[in-house]
């Protein structure tokens, strides 16, 4: 019941805001803040009540909750919570709340409608990491969209429209060919057994030729890889996410891409192995070429919010990389790099927004010297950028290493390559540092360094991404039953991609690596 | 005691917390308080441990401080192992480390930034000290990464000036590139062994591969590629000239004492894996000979005073490689900590020299300081003798020549490694001298702006002192059976077993060894002090020039790599700046755009075109009927 | 009539259909062009009769009656049309009733 | 028996008896709201009347008319929204200077033609039926006579109408020569018996086939749909939109149902093509287009293609698919021709994209609800336009029509720009330039209240479709029943 409070809360909170936007504008903004703030108690509340380490014998679910919706197509409002839906969700309430803040001082105009949608957005999101109901989260999926649009069409910046058509069409088109592969899915599975059902646990057990599964699985994987997003479905990205205003942007990096990644492990990963072990050396080969395409892209551009986009599409393909390894690291891997990345580069967002409230640009070119009067902001900027480059002790490595030394088990070539990126990243990362905050500042606005309300949003995040860098065992206790939900159907697949703790004896005798660097896991799908 | 060990690592991180959370607010005085109080104490707990480790002659403290993460069975810890190698490093990184804190004190004490720069150097020398102490590779990977940040930082210290901004950031990416190499490593070690904790991966090494095996080489070879990253070895080695852009303390500290030799901890730390994969020791001598040679003849060409010293750095790391690589463990280890205390002496007293000429780097432009700061002279003298290993007298001949002297005799040594390293030892003794030469004497041309006080000469002078005192501790075999650094190390690294045919006429290869250092300096003194126009005719000779233009430029390994690496990469980016994937989309776009153009036409407003439509849709639809 | 085959009749119809519709797409004048679509309904209603007269039930003419009268109104309406676009047209060419397009 | 007929007729002759009684007032005396009323109540009153009817076996007045569950939920449907029709009307017409009673009388003839034509079984009753829809169109359509477009219109509607219906009849005749009956389910019953079926019937269907597609308004029949949408008067569009094309599907259904015309692959090919034909074109020449009548003239024709994917399907789920679509294409395009006719002055109707600029901070209901229909036309989830889509693809998905439902999709993506397009006019800010040419509506309550209730009713069917889906299961199922 819990669960659906959640969404209604927040639903409720929004329509709130909106009447009252009419009233004045403060209203709004407080009446978000605690909405958001009563529903990360109740997360935060679950979570305490369930200690993770008592999951795993009783299996991954905390709490679930089903209501009947469409009897006659067996919809029911089946909405479910596991440790990885309570990370997510935790990540989502934490950015909102952030995001509240961030627009305390940002937005004027209509600022009742712009809550509205700000806490629908949520609620949708909130529902997609809830649902465990294919027509349901399609549903969600799709509810979560227009409030975006809104965002960015109505707030965002000069070239919002173009930016808002984009996002909305890129997702949509996607969506359409996820919902075939749904409804192919709920029919194959009636006709079989003879319960017409889009329930997912009902749907888990569902068999169909290995064609019929690459179809589906195709569908699937349409809407999650574009949301994700994978080269070459990326371009909605940097327009949508430097036209979004900063809350918008910390949204949709944080939280929105994450809904990506969450398909995958949920529904792509149990629901399709055999597909998708068969499809996995091209998803992880999309992966590098995300990690490496997106970095040098990051490279080059001026605008500082671009910049960071495509720093996105960089850190999202460990995502996909670490995904399809299926092993436990990888996968620790991934839903750290889900949660860390929300943190790191919403930061990175609200840092370019900080930046634009001073001197109402996003060209790096025209930005410099900062260090000098802003020396707490260049502080934090360092925190972050070090973050997206992963250095160590903070939350980013862990994810990165993780998925790498998971994914090397699984295909080392690819791995090797994906490493590289890092290289790449250091390259990118070090130059906001350097345009930014090194040389001569060469603006005539003098910069002013944060103020109360921009710490009191800094500082949390710098304290959650150095928790997670240095002691991130709870959030792995919480993902790890879930994980191994996903994993169950890939116990059985070949030994060489389980992750080789036995490896120690079965090759003591001199073996010869080289060669085996390609037979190895996810590489044998390539010949 | 060992319960305590944690503490030598904390308390420099504490102190640098501490000077980014108040360092601007905190009265001035304070900050050298707490940066230097903080190191000055981890200082002592690593003498008290120190004692209590030799005196209880245990053979390791492990200290498991708390789990990291643990993921199905994999479980790095935050934990610390302390043996006799880890000794010898945290010494040295504490006290060489306080001591230069100690002089910054008074050498920063005019900068805006004092506080950020305290805060960095704690920084850094917690993060070296995670870097040695770390009993796992992940945790140890932590502090590598922990010191090319800081590395970063403090190269750049001086931000505002664009110059500085490059160098840290060609730093940090160049290392950045050995660390891949590296992580890869460590990837391949966890695939075998399920743990990447270090003692454990040393033990079960042996059992998985037998020596040679391809897997073994690969690993070592891996990891080598961290270590010349860090340590500026071929082909890396681009970064560190570039570095003395940041302040000297930091020099001093980072790119001559400590972070810099982390290379040498790397391997020696993981010797095991060397010894399965004679290939890669094989490579790592090879590299350290190159280096040591390439980086001495590019020093003698500088007029930078830093940049000579930079070289030099290089050089002498090179001669630890080739003492690794032939698997004079121990050697490697004792030139190392030589090193540190020389040349910390060199760069501080450079330091001092550049300060006084405020801020004059061009060593043309100095000369004539011997009188005007004795201390200084005097201090950097004996810091040279040391580096250009003066016979007998200096601390670095005993180092060096035990190395010379191992690369011929040693297990793996060779001929050519023992020429390489012979001629290295002239070059530096001419480089050295050279640069003695220019700057104390002569006729002064910069006036003196500030003197040293006494917390600037107060280093220098201790450092001195070890580097006159340390050699002894280690005297070759024929002159005494004295060998207690060696001795110490035995539990940790295995003796060298040595050429028996050879070590009845060792006493040759040491005067070879000295008179080609004595000579050195010889031809130094000639060219100029005695008779500079020498240097200047053979100056005035085209191949010379050209030659002497090679080696300023470093070899044209920056040249390269721009041409090969930095520029495509930047073209390719900026090329491709709007993202060519996207012209797709667009492009889609406007496709439909041309099409709705196309249908628009057919709607005229004109009744005989609908009809026609129609007429045209029947037409259709009948015929499509009766063709079915 | 008993001599008249159906195809003939049906034929016939066929033809006055195609002239109805011929006069429908080459008239520019909307008259003539309401007097051809009379004509393309009458064929129509002459193929009702054909069809009816071959299996002798009235059903034929019954639908043709209904054409008649149905046509009947249209005409009128139409003819109140053409009336009110000649009062603005000023022209009876139906390619002037073209400012809708697009 | 006759007494029975009457009783099952009684929505008609209800309706029959609104036009002849308003006719008489108004030749007593023009009293706008009076006439207004009557129409209302008969229109409630021949709803009302559906009650009296029960669900039970399919009731045949032979041979022309079929009463059954189906029949009754298309009335149902008709009346309904040509109800809403009428409520919009009033405000419409009351601001504007013609005279406005006789629009009642063709209104209601209009719709008793629809009700004919859902409840025919015989060509003869069918041509009746949409013949009576169709004159009374073409004096709805050009019913503002001194607008030069409604004349336009009405004369292109006239002309083409009337070649369409001959071809249509034209064919009739052709069947019935073969098959000898006008009867759906004999000329079913013929086609079953013979083997081999005779080429004139074949040219017969396909002259019929141009007759339908031009009243359904689908390619290549459909260029008149944008010119008229332009030209009419707004309520009148929405009549167009809604209950003659709605009457024509019900018609299109029974009669495949009963002459099971899913079983000649050739028919299928030729609704195939032109489903693909109407998604393409509909929704490709409305991406530019700037005039909002247009536009969703242009839409409509798309939503034809949409609803013919589900029809194709044949199967029991298809027929629910075509008649749930029907309804939420019903609720929504009457919600956006209602908002039209909301914002139309006495000049013009509110038919240019300028008019909407800024809507939302100008009026923020109207705009919201104008925004929820387009959402809905565009099938975006929390509105019937969404689980219409969802049926829709289910149906196709369910006969494993991949080509038509991949077009589907890929065409509702691109239906989505134009949508868009209007809401973000709707949402941009207004900037003073445009205040020259913005409209001056007269709000009546009526109207809003529509206009309203019909959001309510789209969110509601969005969010809790199932008794929908209920009613519908619970009605079509006669279509299948064996006609005696």
């Amino acid at each position: 019941m819990i669960l659906l409070w959640m969404i209604v809360i927040l639903m409720a909170g929004g329509v709130l805001a909106w009447i009252t936007g009419r009233v004045n504008d403060a209203l709004p903004r407080w009446i978000s803040l605690l909405t958001i703030l009563a529903n990360l108690a109740l997360a935060v509340w679950l979570w305490l009540a369930e200690p993770a380490t008592a999951l795993v014998p009783k299996g991954a679910w905390i709490a679930n909750l089903s209501i009947a919706w469409i009897p006659q197509w067996g919809v029911g409002f089946d909405l479910a919570l596991d440790g990885l839906s309570l990370l997510m969700l935790l990540l989502t309430f934490v950015l909102g709340f952030l995001a509240v803040l961030v627009s305390w001082n940002e937005i004027y105009t209509k600022v009742g409608f712009f809550h509205f949608n700000l806490l629908w957005v949520l609620a949708g999101i909130t529902g997609v990491f809830l649902t465990m109901d294919l027509f349901l989260f399609y549903f969600f999926w799709e509810v979560m969209l227009i409030p975006m649009y809104f965002l960015i069409g109505i707030w965002g910046h000069e070239n919002r429209t173009y930016a808002a058509y984009k996002f909305f069409i890129f997702t949509q088109a996607s969506g359409l060919l996820m919902l075939l592969a749904i409804l192919s899915l709920y029919f194959i599975h009636g006709s079989q057994t003879g319960i017409y059902t889009f329930n997912y646990f009902e749907l888990l057990g569902t068999s169909f030729s290995p064609a019929m599964g690459m179809w589906l699985m195709f569908g699937f994987l349409a809407a999650f890889l574009v949301k994700l997003p994978v080269v070459p479905f990326h371009s909605w990205l940097p327009d949508a996410h430097s036209q979004a205003p900063t809350a918008g942007s910390v949204i949709l990096a944080g939280l929105l891409l994450k809904t990506g990644a969450y398909g995958l492990l949920r529904f792509v990963l149990p629901l399709f192995p055999e597909a998708a072990i068969a499809f996995a050396p091209w998803a992880m080969l999309l992966g590098v070429i995300g990690i490496i395409y997106g970095a040098i892209l990051a490279y080059s551009q001026t605008d500082l919010k671009r910049l960071v986009a495509y720093t996105s599409v960089s850190h999202m393909g460990f995502v996909i990389l670490g995904v399809f390894a299926f092993n436990e690291l990888a996968l620790q891997g991934v839903v750290m790099q889900m949660i860390t990345h929300g943190l790191s580069t919403g930061a990175l967002f609200i840092m370019a927004g900080f930046l634009y409230d001073r001197i109402h640009t996003r060209n790096i070119e025209k930005m410099g010297g900062f260090w000098a009067t802003a020396p707490k902001m260049g502080v934090i900027a360092l925190v972050f950028v070090m973050a997206s480059l992963g250095l160590p002790g903070l939350g980013n490595f862990i994810a990165e290493f993780l998925t790498l030394i998971g994914s090397w088990q699984a295909n080392n070539w690819l791995t090797v390559f994906a490493t590289i990126g890092v290289v790449l990243a250091t390259a990118y990362s070090l130059r906001i540092l350097k345009k930014v905050y090194y040389g001569q500042n060469l603006t005539d606005h003098i910069i002013h360094d944060l103020s109360g309300r921009e710490m009191l949003i800094m500082v949390p995040m710098v304290l959650l991404i150095l928790w997670l860098g240095l002691y991130p065992q709870p959030v792995i206790d919480l993902a790890k039953p879930s994980i191994d939900e996903q994993l169950q159907a890939y116990t059985n697949v070949p030994e060489d991609r389980t992750i080789s703790m036995e490896k120690s004896e079965s090759t003591t005798q001199p073996t010869d690596t080289l060669s085996q660097l390609k037979t190895k896991g996810g590489a044998y799908g390539l010949r | 005691m060992e319960n305590l060990i944690w503490l030598i690592p904390a308390l420099p991180f504490l102190g640098a917390l501490l000077l980014i959370l108040f360092g601007l607010k905190m009265p001035r005085i304070m900050v050298p308080v707490i940066g230097a109080g903080s190191v000055g104490i981890s200082s002592l707990l690593t003498i008290f441990l120190g004692i209590q480790f030799l005196s209880d002659g245990a053979a390791m403290y492990v200290q498991h401080v708390w789990t990291w993460f643990s993921i199905g069975g994999f479980s790095p810890g935050i934990a610390f192992h302390v043996d006799a190698l880890t000794m010898v490093f945290i010494f040295v990184i504490t006290f060489v480390g306080f001591l230069i804190h100690l002089y910054s004190a008074e050498f920063m004490a005019e900068d805006a930034d004092y506080s950020r720069f305290f805060a960095s150097m704690n920084l850094f020398v917690g993060s070296m000290l995670v870097l040695v102490l770390a009993d796992n590779l992940v945790l140890l990977y932590l502090g590598w990464e922990g010191v090319g940040l800081c590395s970063f930082l403090l190269i750049g210290f001086w931000y505002r000036e664009p110059a500085n901004g490059y160098a840290a950031r060609k730093a940090f990416i160049i290392t950045r590139v050995g660390d891949t190499a590296m992580a890869i490593g460590l990837f391949l070690l966890f695939q075998y062994f399920g743990t990447l904790n270090i003692q454990e991966i040393l033990t079960q090494a042996p059992q998985t591969w037998s020596v040679g095996s391809q897997t073994a080489v690969l690993v070592a070879l891996l990891l080598v590629g961290g270590a010349v990253g860090k340590s500026a070895q071929l082909p890396l080695q681009t970064w560190l000239p570039d570095a003395m852009a940041g302040p000297s303390p930091v020099s001093a500290l980072i790119h001559a004492a400590t972070m810099v030799t982390a290379g040498v901890y790397l391997i020696t730390r993981t010797y095991v894996l060397f010894e399965l994969a004679p290939t890669a020791q094989m490579v790592v001598a090879f590299i350290g000979a190159a280096t040591l040679l390439i980086a001495g003849f590019t020093a003698l060409t500088q007029n930078d005073l830093k940049r000579v010293l930079a070289y030099s750095t290089i050089s002498q790391i090179g001669y630890m490689f080739l003492a690794l690589g032939v698997g004079a463990w121990s050697a490697a280890v004792f030139h190392f900590m030589i090193h540190a205390f020389f040349k910390a002496l060199l760069f501080l007293g450079a330091g001092a020299v550049i300060m006084a000429l405020h801020h004059e780097h061009d060593m043309f432009k100095m000369g004539g300081l011997r009188k005007k700061m004795p201390v200084v002279f005097w201090t950097f003298l004996i810091g040279s003798a040391s580096l250009a290993a003066v016979p007998l007298i200096s601390a670095g001949f005993y180092s060096k020549d035990q190395i010379l002297w191992l690369g011929l005799a040693g297990g793996n040594g060779s001929v050519i490694l023992y020429i390489a390293a012979l001629l290295g030892a002239f070059v530096t003794s001419i480089y050295t001298f050279r640069m003695v030469f220019i700057t104390f004497y002569g006729e002064e041309k910069t006036h003196i702006s500030h003197m040293p006080g006494f917390w600037m000469k107060l280093p220098l002078v201790v450092l001195a002192i070890l580097s006159l005192l340390g050699g002894f501790i280690e005297l070759p075999h024929n002159f005494a059976h004295f060998t207690l650094f060696t001795d110490y190390l035995k539990p940790v690294l295995p003796v060298i077993v040595i050429d028996e045919g050879l070590a009845t006429i060792e006493w040759i290869f040491q005067i070879v060894a000295a008179l080609v250092a004595l000579s050195g300096i010889y031809i130094a003194y000639l060219f100029y002090l005695k008779k500079p126009y020498l240097a200047q005719n053979m100056e005035r000779s085209k191949f010379a020039m050209s030659l002497h233009r090679f080696w300023y430029s470093g070899w044209g390994f920056d040249a390269l790599y721009n041409a090969v690496f930095v520029r495509p990469y930047v073209y390719l980016s900026k090329a491709n700046r709007s993202d060519g994937i996207d012209f797709f989309y667009t492009g889609l776009a406007y496709f439909t755009q041309w099409l709705n153009s196309l249908f628009t036409r057919t709607q005229t407003g004109m009744l005989r075109t609908y009809m026609m439509g129609v007429l045209v849709g029947a037409i259709l639809v009948v015929t499509i009927s009766l063709l079915l | 009539m008993n001599g008249i085959s159906m195809e003939a009749g049906l034929l016939l119809a066929a033809i006055l259909f195609a002239l109805g519709l011929m006069g429908l797409l080459m008239r520019r004048n909307i008259i003539f062009m309401l007097v051809s679509v009379e004509i393309m309904l009458n064929a129509a209603g002459l193929a009702f009769i054909v069809a009816g007269m071959r299996w002798a039930q009235p059903d034929g003419q019954v639908m043709f009656i209904f054409i008649l009268t149905m046509a009947a109104a249209e005409v009128s309406v139409g003819l109140a049309l053409i009336l009110q676009l000649y009062h603005q047209l000023k022209t009876l060419d139906s390619d002037a009733a073209s400012r809708m397009r697009g | 028996m006759v007494l029975d007929d009457f009783l099952h007729l009684m929505p008609l002759l209800i309706l029959v008896m609104g036009s002849l009684i308003t006719m008489l007032v108004i030749a007593v005396k023009r009293y706008h709201k009076i006439i207004y009323i009557i129409t209302m109540l008969s229109l409630i009153a021949a709803f009302a009347s559906l009650f009296e009817i029960g669900i039970g076996e399919p009731y045949h007045i032979s041979p022309l008319f079929i009463v059954d569950g189906f029949a009754i939920f298309y009335i149902g449907l008709i009346l309904l929204s040509s109800l809403v029709v009428a409520m919009l009307s009033y405000a419409y017409f009351e601001q504007r200077e013609e005279r406005k009673e006789e629009y009642y009388i063709l209104h209601i003839l209009a719709t008793l033609g629809a009700c004919v034509m859902v409840i025919s079984k015989h060509f003869g009753a069918l041509f009746l039926g949409l013949e009576v829809l169709s004159v009374s169109l073409y004096g709805l359509v050009a019913y503002l006579r001194t607008r030069e477009r409604s004349d336009e219109a009405g004369i292109k509607y006239l002309i083409l109408a009337a070649m369409s219906s001959a071809f249509l009849l034209f064919g009739m005749a052709l069947v019935y020569a073969m098959s000898g009956s006008m009867g759906f389910y004999e000329i079913g019953l013929y086609l079953a018996a013979s083997q081999q079926v005779p080429l004139i019937l074949i040219v017969g269907f396909g002259l019929m086939v141009v007759g339908i597609g031009f009243k359904l308004g689908v390619v290549p029949f459909h260029m008149w749909t944008p010119d008229v949408y332009e030209g009419a008067p707004a309520p009148v569009t929405a009549f167009i939109a809604t209950v003659s094309k709605g009457g024509m599907v019900a018609v299109l259904i029974r009669f495949f149902m009963q002459t099971n015309g899913f079983n000649y692959p050739t028919m299928i090919l030729i609704f195939t093509i032109i489903a693909i034909a109407s998604m393409f074109a509909g929704n490709i020449l409305a991406l530019m287009q700037n005039n909002v009548k247009r536009i969703l003239a242009y839409s409509s024709i798309a939503h034809l293609g949409y609803i013919l994917v589900a029809f194709l399907a044949g199967n029991a789920m298809g027929i629910e698919a075509v008649t749930f679509y029907l309804v939420a294409y019903f609720i929504t395009s009457l919600g956006a021709f209602g908002i039209i006719t909301l914002l139309s002055d006495e000049e013009r109707d509110a038919e240019q994209m300028e008019d909407y600029r800024g809507l939302l901070w100008r009026r923020p209901w109207t705009a919201a609800a104008f925004t929820a229909m387009l959402l809905s036309l565009a099938g975006i989830p929390l509105t019937a336009g969404f689980v219409g889509k969802f049926f829709v693809l289910a149906a196709g998905v369910r006969t494993e029509l991949w080509l038509l439902v991949v077009m589907l999709a890929l065409n509702s993506v691109i239906g989505l720009y134009y949508y868009i397009k209007i809401v973000a006019v709707m949402f941009s800010q207004t900037n003073v330039g445009h205040e020259r040419q913005a409209l001056h509506p007269s709000a009546y309550l009526v109207s809003g209240g529509t206009i309203a209730l019909l959001a309510i009713l789209l969110i509601y069917v969005g969010v809790y479709p199932a008794g929908l889906m209920q009613l519908i299961e619970a009605l079509i199922i006669s279509i299948y029943a064996p006609v005696m």
